[in-house]
């Protein structure tokens, strides 16, 4: 019963990671952006979970509810901590033109599937043929990190960048040790910490957020 | 008999030889070029007669000036007088351990070149210094030319040894008129012209200072200095038209010792040198002095001619 | 035996809480040197331990000190040591609410490196490089200005970034072992040769692992965090940071290379750390030459060495003991000059090269042991980056890297050449005329460490015996039999 | 820092395996001379460590020292060490063995100083420079001279100069290179705080010398890497004209010649001589330069004989150019110690010259001539030391007198400073190779190698030869007159006529120390022009393989060259010059008797009454003919400005000439490069521009390379 559905729910999970992604680097609302990153962290969560249970470990499911509250839950929160009103209204005005955003998303997903494959032969198993979608997420993260301005804009890239890592992890091998996916998310969430008070710091010193205004040291 | 005491004989009369025809020569050369231009000259004597005047003033020297204004004329003299000793003129007996290398013969003629320079810079006058820096530049251009005409006629003798080169010419005649000893004599005759100070470097009558190179450098000495520098001078003409004729003209000169040998090799050599005297002072009516900015291109011609005898010798021979 | 592997760990650890609870005594502020000598300590037991051919381990397999661990463990000790106790700042100001912060910080900075450099497993090891950032991002912006806080950020997202893709690196790693039977990331496992690891995947694993520990060590093109963040750091951070952490890095990166090398053999990483040295070369030399800021100019020199190292990586077994004598010298040299720029800095009030002038005539006591040091980075002997730079170079024509090396050569020049004339433009001369000046002869902090580490690189290449067994042996660990 | 763990180098030692590779040390050490002697000579290896303590305790005093002391004590420990370097270097010539061994931590060939006779000949050079440098330097130094910095780089250098040629493997000759490097570089900045160009000099030597080093560290990686192994016993297996030993042999050329000061890696050398203390440009010029000869006689005698025949004529090439451009340079200098250290080049350049003769002729079987070629080059090496660093130490006892080291504002020196006038007059003539000093014996036998190497038996030896003899002849005949005149120049202007200022006016002669420095010099020019012949045998035995069929001592000190029929006697040569003299100087005495001289105020002075000193011809004006000749060469850029007089534009009240003569290989050839450089340092900051995006990018086309590459 639960094999039938299997390909079908691993392929809902990588589609709706890929399709967050690409929609965070069309939005251009930081409140949008958050909103799907939350998203994509509960459908990582659910992916984890599928994995788990498929595979019949239990050690899975409980790395997919610790997934479930720091990605899906505690990061955007932290995220969006500052009062809706102001989040709201903080637009993006990207480096980069959402046109040739979007193309250079397709680029990049086309590209990560000639690496996987390559790397990888994808083989026939469901995750190998979704394992492409976490290489994508990572070099979409990536091209966030590099076209957004303001700093709460490239956390979220970094952020997307890391799911990216976690969803590859899982679909190659399950995920890595336990111990190792603690160590992780613990990191993730200090470096979420410490950008987030940089980021208010930054507000007090700069009068904004924007990272084109840190140019003062350069050669 | 000994070839040590036949090659002290030889070198002894040399000496005593030379100091006697050097003035003669130079007033030879100086009355022929009276005799020529017309005027009655001053006798073939009168460069003796100088010398002797110059010996018997008290020298009058500057304040300031050091002792290489005393030591310099004396150092010029004695380089010439090695000259004497050295070079083969009236036999080719050399000494044992110093045979008469041209490399040798070559730096003992700078020694004298550099005394000369240093007692015109010792005066503190402009004058010196002018002589002694356009002096100096030709000498230093001369050098190789001098020095690759050696080579070339070092080529055939398979030395440097000037008496070595002078009996390989007496053995055999044909290298003399060779393209090669043609181009070298020519280039070393240059260059001689150039060391010794005479047309068309140099004008030794002169008495213009801004065109002087040689007289330039003697204005402050006075007395038995100046006697010095002028007697060596001489010497040194006479014993290098000497070498020239020797190497021209090598028969007579003394290759085995003996008494009536020695005699021929002293007519025979004072003749040469006394009749070489007499071609150049022709020779100079029909020159003028180049410009001192010119001189360098003359040095290169001289430099070529002796640079192709050397190569030529190489490829041809 | 194995005890020691916890004193790294626990000891800064818990003089970081004791110096948070010290707070606003004098006291705390020794908290960075305590940390450091109990650092410092236990790498001199490990080494004496591995010397006598003894491997401790604990935690289950997850802390592990063979000869090449132990010989990091007392690099990072000794510099850290040299950094903090060079960088002891007075009595008085180190009563603000912040010192005691500042210096838990450090205390687990260290922790996190002796951590990296301790672990058996590849993750272990990752999330402690990643733990570095995060103790040393608050060390960046310490000073909490705008430029600080800009550095920090940029250090901040560009250091995990990188890290990030290491990580992506360590999961394909991760993932060729799940294709064996044991799926595992423990060093010791991996670098066994009858793993049956696929080439594909060490390839990536290998290559993307190495890409993101190359942004920790410093190559180029992913260096650009290091400067900001060495030039706006308090001296002694910036000296452990380049000191240490670089070095660290690499010590990744060599791991990494020994795992791969068995795998696909050494072409690969030789390709790709032969082009990082020779950019991080390449862009050392490129800003060095107008340089305008002497703490960036020591940050460039240390991508400059990073760069060297790299090389030396890429040559293989026959550079290796060059290089890893290399990370002690570029170590302490490069601590000193740090803690040495930060007290110029301190003193002058500014970081500009044009403005500090006749530094020699003016401050000696500052300006000497400047000098010194400097010539020891540039590699004069008996510094022993000198042996380091002759041994990485001879053994890169022997294993025919010859054209990489001759080209790193040209640069080292242009980099010597550059680094000379600002040295000579901060400390020769005279001042402009009018200023009046006495002599300053002092120290301006500590004297001791600066000489005890500049002693110590003077001597240490002449130490056949232990330092040459001891290099040997780190070297076999990675899997040279040189 | 000389204090390093040595120890000596003992049999038991190398068995007891003091290395981390017991084995391969030891075998490669068997396979050197040290290891193979039967016995184990340790008075070397004494001689090594005791120049390695000395100089230790030199630093030490250097920084210990009350002020008031510190040249007492420096210059006696420093003229100890380089005492013991002399007995070294003398007992190596004479064939003693044994070494030292310096312990390294990085598996490589153990580290050896064990010099060889040719070794031992150049430890001997250059400590004798060492004793007159040290003496000299001990009442020479004040200020900042004497400061304790320079005080302990002066040991610092002496050692490192001292080891260079006891390296028996490459690592520790560049190990004891640098060090030499490192101790220069710091005693040329003693004066950094009284003149602005000392910085800019520091700044041209460290970074040439750096160019050096590499050349030389590639040049040894690329033989090491083709032979297996850095020591130099190993190096000598590399096939000479095989690609790597070309190539080599170029890198380490280059290497040799920039600290030869060869052209055009000379152009450190008329800034940093100049500007170093005197008596650390003597060294400089005597001692370290002499290293670079030596390396070049290590690639070329040593490490790879019987190279192909265009190594030969490449260094006769370099060393041609620069004797012409180093003595052009130095005869159109007004400034002393400018022109000395151009000469230096010019010397260095004949020195490679017959170092290249030498190669191209053994090329060609020519040995007899080959070999003296040889000699001639070492001989060159060894008066140009002694005539060198004694000009260099008369130049720093004029600047001691005067302050001035600008010959237009010297003149008179010779009756103010009359031991300082003769050494230095002595070490001219030196240098403008007249007899019987040292410079003369060199070069007459290098001429007689050249002329005797064109043919073998009367046979043409090849048509490279026949075309390179002849040129080489012309060019060492040119740079002879033209040093003839330079010194001429040097010497005349400097210490003949009228001071042409007030401070040559007043100057005095130096201390008696000085004097004790510079009149050993001068003995040495002097001793070495005199006895040329048993120097030349002992010489030969360092690089000739049948020394006695090249050199041969005749006479009383006679030099005889049995393979190319040319003898030199020199002193039969004062003998006769004495000789001839007797009447010159009999007549003198009788003639100043009867009448004495009279001493006026102007004799004729150029028929004017009031001829002033600045009328005197000066060093600018005198090198002002040679300016013109060479024009094309030298590129002199003038500046003429003529004040009128306010009342009328016919009158001129002054006229100002200026004339720069400056080092066309730098203003073409460097400057230039540097200048782009800059430019280029200018523009590539934007690569670190500050944004955090660029930054970002670079990492994110990284990581798409290198996902590109291993998908490939």
């Amino acid at each position: 019963m639960f094999e039938a559905f299997y390909p079908q729910l691993i392929g809902l999970c990588t589609g709706s990671l890929l399709l967050t992604s690409a929609l965070m680097v069309w939005r251009h609302s930081l409140l949008a952006s958050i909103r799907l990153l939350a998203l994509q962290g509960m459908a990582l969560a659910a992916l984890v979970a599928v994995i788990g249970i498929a595979e019949g470990e239990p050690e899975l499911v409980l790395v997919s509810l610790l997934i479930f509250s720091v990605k899906g839950v505690g990061l955007p929160w932290v995220l969006a901590h500052q009062s809706k009103a102001a989040v709201k209204q903080i637009q993006e005005s990207p480096r980069l033109n959402p046109t040739a955003a979007l193309l250079a998303v397709t680029l990049l997903t086309i590209l990560s599937y000639v690496v996987v494959s390559r790397v990888f032969g994808l083989g026939d198993s469901v995750t190998g043929h979704a394992a492409p979608i976490g290489l994508a997420m990572v070099l979409i993260g990536f091209l966030l990190l590099i076209s957004r301005r303001r700093a709460r804009s490239q956390l979220i890239g970094f952020l997307m960048l890391d799911n990216g890592i976690a969803t590859l992890a899982f679909l190659t091998s399950g995920g890595v040790p336990i111990l190792l996916e603690f160590a992780v998310s613990l990191d993730v969430l200090l470096v979420v910490l410490i950008l987030h008070v940089f980021a208010g710091r930054m507000r007090t010193k700069f009068g904004g957020t924007a990272v084109d205004q840190l140019r003062e040291l350069h050669d | 008999m000994n070839t040590a005491l036949s090659s002290i004989i030889i070198a002894s009369v040399q000496v005593v030889l030379f100091v006697f025809l050097a003035p003669l020569l130079m007033g030879l050369i100086r009355q022929v070029r009276a005799t020529i231009e017309g005027r009655a000259g001053a006798g073939i004597w009168q460069p003796w007669r100088d010398v002797r005047k110059l010996l018997a003033k008290n020298p009058v020297r500057a304040e300031g000036s050091s002792w290489m204004l005393r030591a310099g004329p004396v150092a010029l003299m004695v380089s010439s007088l090695l000259l004497c000793v050295l070079l083969p003129l009236v036999g080719t007996i050399p000494f044992p351990s110093i045979p008469s290398d041209l490399f040798v013969i070559v730096s003992v003629m700078l020694i004298g070149v550099v005394a000369l320079a240093l007692v015109g810079l010792d005066g503190g006058t402009a004058f010196g210094g002018m002589g002694s820096s356009r002096h100096m530049t030709v000498a230093a251009l001369v050098e190789p030319t001098l020095l690759l005409s050696v080579y070339a006629l070092s080529i055939p003798a398979g030395t440097s040894t000037i008496s070595a080169i002078v009996e390989t010419r007496l053995l055999s005649p044909e290298v003399i008129i060779s393209p090669v000893s043609v181009l070298a004599l020519v280039a070393l005759s240059i260059a001689i012209m150039a060391e010794t100070a005479r047309l068309p470097i140099d004008n030794p009558g002169t008495h213009l200072e801004l065109t002087m190179l040689h007289e330039a450098m003697t204005l402050e000495a006075s007395g038995r200095d100046l006697a010095w520098l002028e007697v060596g001078s001489w010497l040194k003409l006479a014993a290098l038209l000497g070498l020239v004729s020797n190497l021209v003209v090598p028969w007579g000169i003394v290759t085995d010792f003996s008494a009536l040998g020695l005699l021929i090799g002293v007519v025979t050599i004072a003749v040469k040198v006394l009749v070489l005297g007499v071609l150049l002072s022709v020779g100079e009516i029909f020159l003028a002095k180049v410009r001192l900015f010119q001189v360098p291109e003359l040095l290169a011609g001289s430099f070529a001619l002796a640079f192709l005898a050397v190569t030529a010798s190489y490829l041809v021979a | 035996m194995s005890f020691i592997l916890w004193i790294p760990l626990v000891g800064p650890l818990a003089f970081a809480v004791l110096g948070l609870l010290l707070r606003g005594s004098a006291l705390c502020r020794f908290v960075g040197v305590a940390a450091s000598s109990a650092v410092l300590v236990s790498g001199l037991l490990l080494v004496s331990a591995a010397l006598s051919g003894y491997v401790p381990d604990s935690g289950g397999g997850m802390l592990r000190a063979d000869a090449l661990s132990a010989y990091m463990l007392t690099v990072v000790g000794a510099v850290g040591l040299i950094s903090t106790w060079g960088g002891l700042s007075s009595a008085t100001s180190s009563r603000t609410r912040d010192a005691a912060g500042y210096e838990a910080l450090i205390a687990l900075f260290l922790a996190a490196m002796s951590l990296a450099v301790l672990a058996d497993s590849i993750g272990l090891m990752w999330a402690a490089v990643e733990a570095t950032t995060i103790a040393t991002a608050f060390l960046v912006g310490h000073h909490r200005t705008r430029r600080s806080l800009e550095a920090a950020w940029k250090y901040v997202i560009l250091g995990s970034v990188g890290v990030a893709i290491a990580l992506l690196g360590i999961v394909l790693i991760y993932a060729a072992s799940v294709g064996t039977d044991t799926p595992t990331l423990s060093w010791l496992l991996l670098s066994q040769s009858d793993l049956g690891l696929d080439p594909a995947l060490i390839t990536a694993g290998g290559a993307l692992a190495v890409l993101g520990f190359a942004t920790k060590s410093g190559l180029a093109p992913m260096h650009s965090w290091l400067p900001d963040a060495h030039s706006q750091a308090p001296a002694p951070v910036s000296g452990l940071m380049s000191g240490v952490l670089l070095s660290v890095a690499l010590y990744a990166i060599l791991r990494i290379q020994s795992i791969t090398d068995l795998v696909i053999g050494p072409e690969f990483l030789r390709t790709m750390l032969s082009i990082g040295g020779l950019l991080s070369l390449l862009v050392a030399a490129s800003l060095l030459i107008r340089q305008r800021d002497y703490k960036r100019m020591l940050a460039y020199s240390s991508i400059e060495h990073m760069g060297l190292m790299a090389i030396g990586v890429a040559i293989g077994p026959a550079a290796l003991p060059s290089v890893l004598l290399y990370i002690f010298g570029h170590g302490l040299i490069k601590a000193t000059l740090f803690v040495i720029s930060g007290r110029i800095l301190k003193i002058e009030g500014t970081p500009s090269i044009s403005d500090v002038r006749a530094l020699l005539v003016r401050r000696p006591g500052l300006a000497v042991p400047w000098l010194i040091a400097m010539a020891a980075i540039v590699g004069f002997p008996p510094f022993s980056i000198f042996f380091s730079e002759v041994g990485i170079i001879m053994a890169g024509w022997s294993v025919g890297l010859g054209g990489i090396v001759g080209a790193a050569l040209v640069l080292l020049l242009v980099i010597f050449a550059a680094f000379t004339r600002l040295t000579v433009q901060m400390t020769i001369g005279v001042p402009s005329a009018g200023t009046a000046f006495t002599p300053d002869y002092s120290a301006h902090g500590p004297r001791l460490p600066i000489i005890l580490a500049l002693a110590t690189t003077a001597t240490i290449a002449f130490v056949a015996e232990p330092v040459g067994t001891l290099l040997l042996q780190a070297t076999a660990v990675l899997g040279g039999t040189n | 820092m000389t204090a390093i763990g040595a120890e000596l180098l003992l049999q038991t030692e190398i068995g007891a395996g003091l290395l981390p590779q017991t084995a391969i040390g030891a075998e490669l050490l068997l396979q050197t001379e040290i290891g193979a002697g039967l016995l184990p000579q340790t008075a070397i290896g004494a001689g090594l460590l005791l120049q390695l303590g000395l100089g230790a305790l030199a630093v030490v005093s250097g920084l210990m020292a009350a002020p008031s002391l510190r040249s007492r004590a420096g210059g006696i420990l420093c003229t100890l060490l380089a005492v013991t370097g002399l007995a070294t270097g003398l007992g190596a010539l004479l064939g003693a063995t044994g070494g030292l061994l310096i312990p390294i931590a990085l598996p490589m060939d153990p580290l050896v100083l064990a010099p060889d006779r040719l070794g031992g000949l150049f430890m001997l050079v250059v400590s004798g420079v060492g004793i007159l440098v040290s003496l000299y330097s001990m009442s020479s130094t004040r200020g900042a001279d004497a400061s304790r910095t320079a005080w302990v780089a002066m040991p610092v250098f002496l050692v490192g100069m001292q080891l260079v040629p006891a390296a028996t493997d490459s690592v520790s000759f560049l190990l004891a290179w640098e060090i030499m490097t490192l101790g220069s570089t710091v005693l040329l900045l003693a004066d950094h705080a009284s003149r602005a160009t000392v910085a800019s000099a520091s700044i041209w030597y460290s970074a040439m010398s750096q160019l050096s080093f590499f050349f030389i560290l590639a040049g040894f990686a690329v033989l090491a890497a083709a032979s297996g192994g850095t020591s130099f016993t190993s190096l000598q297996a590399v096939e000479p004209g095989s690609w790597p030993a070309n190539l080599a042999f170029v890198l380490l050329l280059l290497g040799f010649g920039g600290k030869a000061e060869l052209v055009p890696l000379h152009v450190w050398v008329p800034r940093v001589l100049p500007e170093a203390p005197s008596h650390v440009s003597a060294a400089m010029s005597g001692a370290m330069v002499k290293i670079g000869v030596y390396g070049g006689l290590l690639v070329c005698v040593r490490l790879l004989p019987d190279g192909p025949p265009w190594w030969g004529i490449a260094i006769m090439l370099v060393g041609g150019v620069s004797a012409l451009y180093g003595i052009l340079q130095a005869s159109v200098s007004s400034d002393l110690k400018v022109l000395l250290a151009y000469s230096t080049t010019e010397n260095m350049g004949l020195v490679f010259l017959g170092l290249g003769a030498s190669m191209l002729l053994r090329g060609f079987d020519a040995t007899a001539a080959a070999d003296a070629a040889l000699v001639a080059a070492l001989l060159l090496t060894i008066s140009h030391a002694a005539f060198k660093s004694t000009l260099f130490l008369g130049a720093g006892a004029i600047i001691h007198a005067t302050g001035e080291r600008n010959l237009d504002r010297l003149g008179g020196l010779g009756a103010r400073m009359p031991v300082t006038a003769a050494a230095f007059g002595i070490a001219s003539l030196g240098a403008a190779a007249i007899p019987i000093t040292s410079g003369f014996v060199a070069e007459w036998m290098l001429l007689q190698s050249l002329i005797h190497g064109g043919r073998l038996d009367g046979a043409v030896v090849s048509v490279a030869a026949s075309v390179a003899m002849p040129l080489a002849v012309a060019v060492i005949a040119l740079t002879a007159g033209l040093a003839l005149l330079t010194f001429v120049k040097a010497y005349g202007i400097a210490f003949l006529a009228r001071p042409r200022s007030a401070a040559a006016a007043d100057a005095r002669e130096v201390p008696r120390l000085m004097q004790l420095a510079l009149a050993l010099g001068a003995l040495f020019v002097l001793a070495l022009g005199l006895l040329p012949g048993p120097i030349a045998a002992l010489v030969a035995h360092t690089v000739s393989s049948n020394p006695t069929t090249a050199v041969q001592s005749v006479g009383l000190g006679g030099v005889s060259l049995p393979g190319i029929g040319a003898v030199l006697d020199p002193i039969m040569l004062v003998v006769l010059s004495a000789l001839v003299a007797i009447p010159v100087i009999v007549s003198i005495i009788v003639s100043a008797r009867r009448h004495p001289h009279r001493t006026v105020d102007l004799p004729w002075g150029g028929g004017g009454s009031r001829a002033r000193p600045r009328m005197q011809y000066t060093a600018t004006s005198y090198a002002e003919p040679l300016v013109r000749v060479f024009d094309d060469v030298l590129k002199p850029s003038r500046d003429v400005q003529v004040t009128h007089v306010a009342e009328s534009r016919y009158l001129v009240e002054r006229v100002r000439v200026e004339q720069r003569v400056s080092d066309i290989f730098e203003t073409r050839l460097y400057r230039p490069v540097l200048n782009l450089l800059q430019r280029y340092g200018i523009v590539v900051r934007h690569l670190a521009n500050g944004s955090i995006h660029r930054y970002l990018s670079y990492s994110f086309v990284a990581l798409l390379i290198v996902l590109i590459v291993v998908s490939l």
